[in-house]
């Protein structure tokens, strides 16, 4: 068997890439190939699914299978590919918009349904692309170019949601916390089932502007300061807690993917059908 | 599966769903919809018993992408919907058009716009096939006119998918998608399937876009040692997006070109009764089963009519109507909708040849006595 | 009498079988080698209690599939009967049921206890099942084998003597 | 006593969009960003080859190999 190293997964015929100074995203597709490789994976088992946005283009930059689709749509697509090919490892790159807002119908349901698929949800709190207004995860009060005087609506908790619904892992990190990064995504990409990992990204050039600071090392020190392990969040008070956010894995469980109960439930009535037809 | 063949007795969205089968569909996804949710139950007690997947999406705007992903995966896909749930699919038709991914789409029609008459026939949306989805794109589009041919169309539309790698929609009504009718179901071995053509070039050098002198690509399935890169922005011939001006113009060109230079290949008509009549009934799908009626009542009368049943509607059969328009004294264009068709025939009627719409959007079906006091009127006029 | 094409509407409320009614008339007829063409009445319509099913029998092609003129009427409701009393010409039948529907004593009309005649033979649910027999008897285009073996293969096993006994007294009590 | 591997750093100065994430956060000061905003390795005898510097460069312009 070839070994693969992160480069293999990594197409840089496109490089440098249209992600802004100091934007996250670059780090994150970092930590999937590098994931990936580790994983012992190759190219050619890997589809990666991409919606609309700055992290929707990340597809520009791999080297695996790849499908990039329109706006919100990515796990309906994935899941699509992997009911098409079970055999294949499919991880959706989608960021708040994609995931939770224009396609948030499709992310509650994969997370029931509990697909075999990998979401990485790169949350920068805004609409980079078309220009930095706010999404269904712009916290209240935030700065957007649609939201000049402040969001009058409160943002998703995209891993409650991602819980709530039922996925069978869940974990939020920062591309400061590169390698916590790295091993979530490795841990994702294994579980069998939904699996989400909501990275909470730096937009330097909108949300960072308006909200934290324009500099990517501010941002950068923002991400360091304001992530916080399990423990050490539960050990603060609510207005603490408020200025927070809490970084790890919070589920990991092996509820049957859609597919496995598929199969079961299906060769259970088919042969309870055959005297039928 | 137990496969029916021979003759059968059954509904024309039954004879759908053996066809796809029949056809190598092993995946759809699909959101319930009248009249066309019939496709959906029995995929559901079918698919899984020859190895493949339904899924009942969270709406159809998913249904489609889920059919545009299996199929990458190089699964034969298909959806059924009906006028409102198309409008949904709309976005993601174009992404397959553009994308080049084969499938089916089977849109069965009832009275609209909006949930109007949800269980009555209409055939509202001709022109949202062909024009529903955004930005400028070709289209195949077949519309039956009986359960056996709702079952050889599909078998056909999967082919001619696969053929020329692009969306095929079924657009079918109410009618011929409830009735029930006899049909024959050939035997397996006696059927034409057309698969999508495969890679021949090295590993290194495939580029899933290149194509040949036939204008079709050879897109690999996800999963196989051809690394595939299928993108909805534009894309060159390596699937990576590419925004050069001569990148786009070139490839939407060529989606046009492999489409239009097989016209012949694709589009299907039927005449019935004499050649040389002296009016000419235009109808497709169940008004077409009307118009057949009144071509026989209209010869124990003595006049002299005929019909031209539009089989394949987009790309639309010009050559055929053109006959039409050039040998009948009159046409009359009868439809479940205010004239979408009669308007498409008035484009190619250089010849002045009068044009009658004849048209329903109650539910209820065009009968052929008011398409026999219509040919009357013309007539004396 | 024997015709090129037939029409029949069986209409009633839903829970009468008629559906099941009209493909054992179609199935039947397709065992014969003619031409059929069935529809039946959908989504809300049935669900609010209408319940129809239009069968075309034919020794050629059907080609209009919608009963515009139809030869048979099978009324067992009051609205299956209204809604085509004004509309079909003086030559189609309608048999509508005696105990539910008041009749306009059109030249055509022929009343039978059709529900009563059910309940008696035990089960008001093989109503369809007199009415078969009922429709045989006053059209007979089709064999009585044919729709007797259709009956056989559609209906759980257990209620198939009902049903034929049923179909019996229809076809032996309803007189053209 | 550690002994120091032989590392080597590489910036790729056609990638660095110049964020400076890399010389901000090197736990042991190995870089210093010239004048121009692109970091230079000054410092490469304190590399412990923790390859943070790499792995957080959003723009693929870090390469850190280890010589053997």
């Amino acid at each position: 068997m070839t070994t693969h190293t992160h480069k293999d997964f990594l197409d840089q015929r496109h490089l440098p890439h249209i992600w802004c100074p100091g934007c996250g995203d670059g780090i994150v597709l970092r930590a999937y190939t590098m994931a990936l490789a580790e994983l012992g994976l190759a190219p050619k088992d890997v589809v990666t699914v991409t919606g609309i946005g700055c992290w929707g283009k990340s597809d520009d930059y791999v080297a695996t299978h790849a499908l990039h689709g329109t706006h919100g749509r990515a796990l309906a697509y994935a899941t699509g590919v992997k009911l098409g090919n079970p055999d294949l490892t499919v991880v959706t790159l989608m960021g708040d918009g994609d995931a939770v807002t224009i396609g948030g119908n499709h992310f509650i349901h994969a997370a029931r349904r509990n697909i075999d698929l990998t979401a990485i949800v790169v949350n920068n709190y805004n609409y980079g692309m078309t220009g930095g207004q706010y999404s269904a995860t712009t916290p209240l009060n935030s700065k957007t170019t649609t939201s000049p005087l402040g969001n009058a609506e409160p943002g998703f908790d995209i891993c409650s949601l991602a819980e709530t619904a039922g996925a069978n892992f869940v974990a939020r990190t920062t591309p400061y916390h590169i390698v916590s990064l790295k091993n979530l995504l490795k841990q994702a990409i294994t579980k069998k089932g939904f699996s989400v990992v909501e990275v909470i990204t730096p937009c330097p050039t909108y949300f960072g502007r308006y909200n934290i600071n324009p500099s990517p090392v501010a941002n950068m020190h923002w991400l360091k300061e304001k992530g916080v392990p399990v423990a050490k969040y539960q050990q603060m008070t609510e207005e603490e807690q408020a200025q927070h956010f809490v970084i790890g894995a919070f589920v990991n469980k092996d509820r049957p993917d859609f597919y496995t109960m598929y199969q079961q439930i299906n060769s259970r009535n088919g042969t309870e059908r055959e005297g039928e037809r | 599966m137990n496969r029916p063949v021979g003759k059968q007795f059954m509904q024309g969205n039954e004879a759908c769903v053996f066809a796809a089968i029949d056809a190598g569909a092993r995946f759809y996804a699909g959101y319930p919809i009248t009249p066309s949710s019939e496709i959906a139950e029995l995929c559901a007690e079918f698919l899984p018993q020859v190895k493949g997947v339904f899924l009942q999406m969270e709406d159809e705007l998913g249904s489609m992408a889920a059919v545009i992903g299996a199929s990458a995966a190089g699964t034969k896909s298909f959806t059924a919907t009906s006028g409102p749930g198309f409008s949904l699919m709309q976005e993601n038709l174009g992404m397959a058009i553009y994308t080049e991914v084969p499938c089916v789409v089977v849109n069965v029609q009832r009275n609209g716009p909006s949930t109007a008459l949800a269980t009555r026939p209409g055939q509202g949306d001709v022109m949202q096939t062909r024009w529903g989805t955004h930005g400028d794109h070709p289209i195949i589009v077949l519309s039956p006119s009986s359960v056996q041919e709702y079952y050889d169309l599909t078998v056909r539309a999967f082919n001619l998918s696969e053929k020329y790698c692009t969306p095929v929609i079924i657009l079918t009504d109410e009618v011929i998608g409830h009735m029930k009718e006899d049909l024959v179901i050939p035997q397996l071995d006696d059927l034409e399937i057309i698969n999508r053509k495969v890679p021949t070039q090295s590993i290194e050098e495939y580029r899933p876009y290149q194509t040949g002198d036939d204008d079709i690509p050879a897109i690999a399935p996800f999963g196989s040692d051809y690394i595939v890169h299928i993108s909805s922005s534009c894309h060159d011939e390596t699937g990576f997006s590419n925004s050069k001006p001569q990148t786009a113009d070139k490839l939407v060109r060529r989606l046009h070109r492999k489409i239009d230079r097989n016209i012949e290949d694709i589009v299907q008509v039927e005449w019935f009764g004499a050649r040389n009549a002296d009016l000419c009934i235009i109808a497709y799908g169940a008004v077409s089963r009307t118009a057949k009626q009144v071509v026989v009542d209209a010869e124990e009368k003595g006049l002299s009519v005929n019909l031209l049943r539009i089989i394949t509607h987009w790309p639309f059969p010009d050559a055929q109507v053109k006959e039409a328009l050039n040998q009948a004294k009159a046409v009359i264009v009868a439809e479940m909708n205010l004239g979408q068709v009669a308007q498409e025939i008035q484009r190619l009627n250089s010849s002045h040849t009068p044009i009658y719409s004849l048209t329903r959007i109650d539910g209820e079906m065009i009968i052929p006595s008011q398409i026999m006091s219509k040919i009357e009127e013309v007539m004396r006029s | 009498m024997k015709k090129k094409q037939w029409q029949f509407i069986l209409a009633g409320t839903g829970g009468q079988g008629l559906i099941l009614a009209g493909a054992v008339l179609a199935k039947a007829a397709i065992s014969e080698a003619k031409k059929v063409i069935q529809t039946s009445s959908y989504g809300a319509q049935s669900r609010g209690g209408f319940s129809q099913a239009e069968v075309i029998i034919s020794d050629g092609e059907i080609y209009f599939m919608k009963c515009d003129k139809p030869n048979f009427i099978l009324a067992l409701s009051q609205a299956a009967y209204d809604k085509y009393k004004d509309n079909v010409t003086s030559e189609c039948i309608i048999l509508y049921d005696h105990d539910t529907v008041i009749s306009n004593k059109r030249m055509n009309d022929k009343g039978y206890s059709f529900n009563q005649r059910a309940i008696e033979l035990g089960n008001s649910k093989v109503i369809n099942s007199v009415a078969l027999g009922a429709i045989l008897k006053l059209c007979p285009i089709l064999e009585n084998e044919s729709v007797i073996r259709k009956l056989k293969e559609e209906l759980p096993e257990k209620v198939v003597p009902l049903n034929l006994e049923a179909f019996e007294v229809g076809y032996r009590e309803v007189t053209p | 006593m550690i002994i120091k591997e032989n590392v080597q750093i590489k910036i790729d100065e056609r990638l660095c969009k110049r964020c400076g994430i890399c010389s901000e956060f090197c736990p042991q000061n190995v870089f210093s960003v010239r004048n121009d905003g692109i970091p230079q390795v000054t410092a490469p005898e304190n590399c412990t080859s923790c390859h943070l510097c790499d792995w957080r460069c959003p723009d693929f312009a870090i390469t850190l190999e280890v010589i053997s």
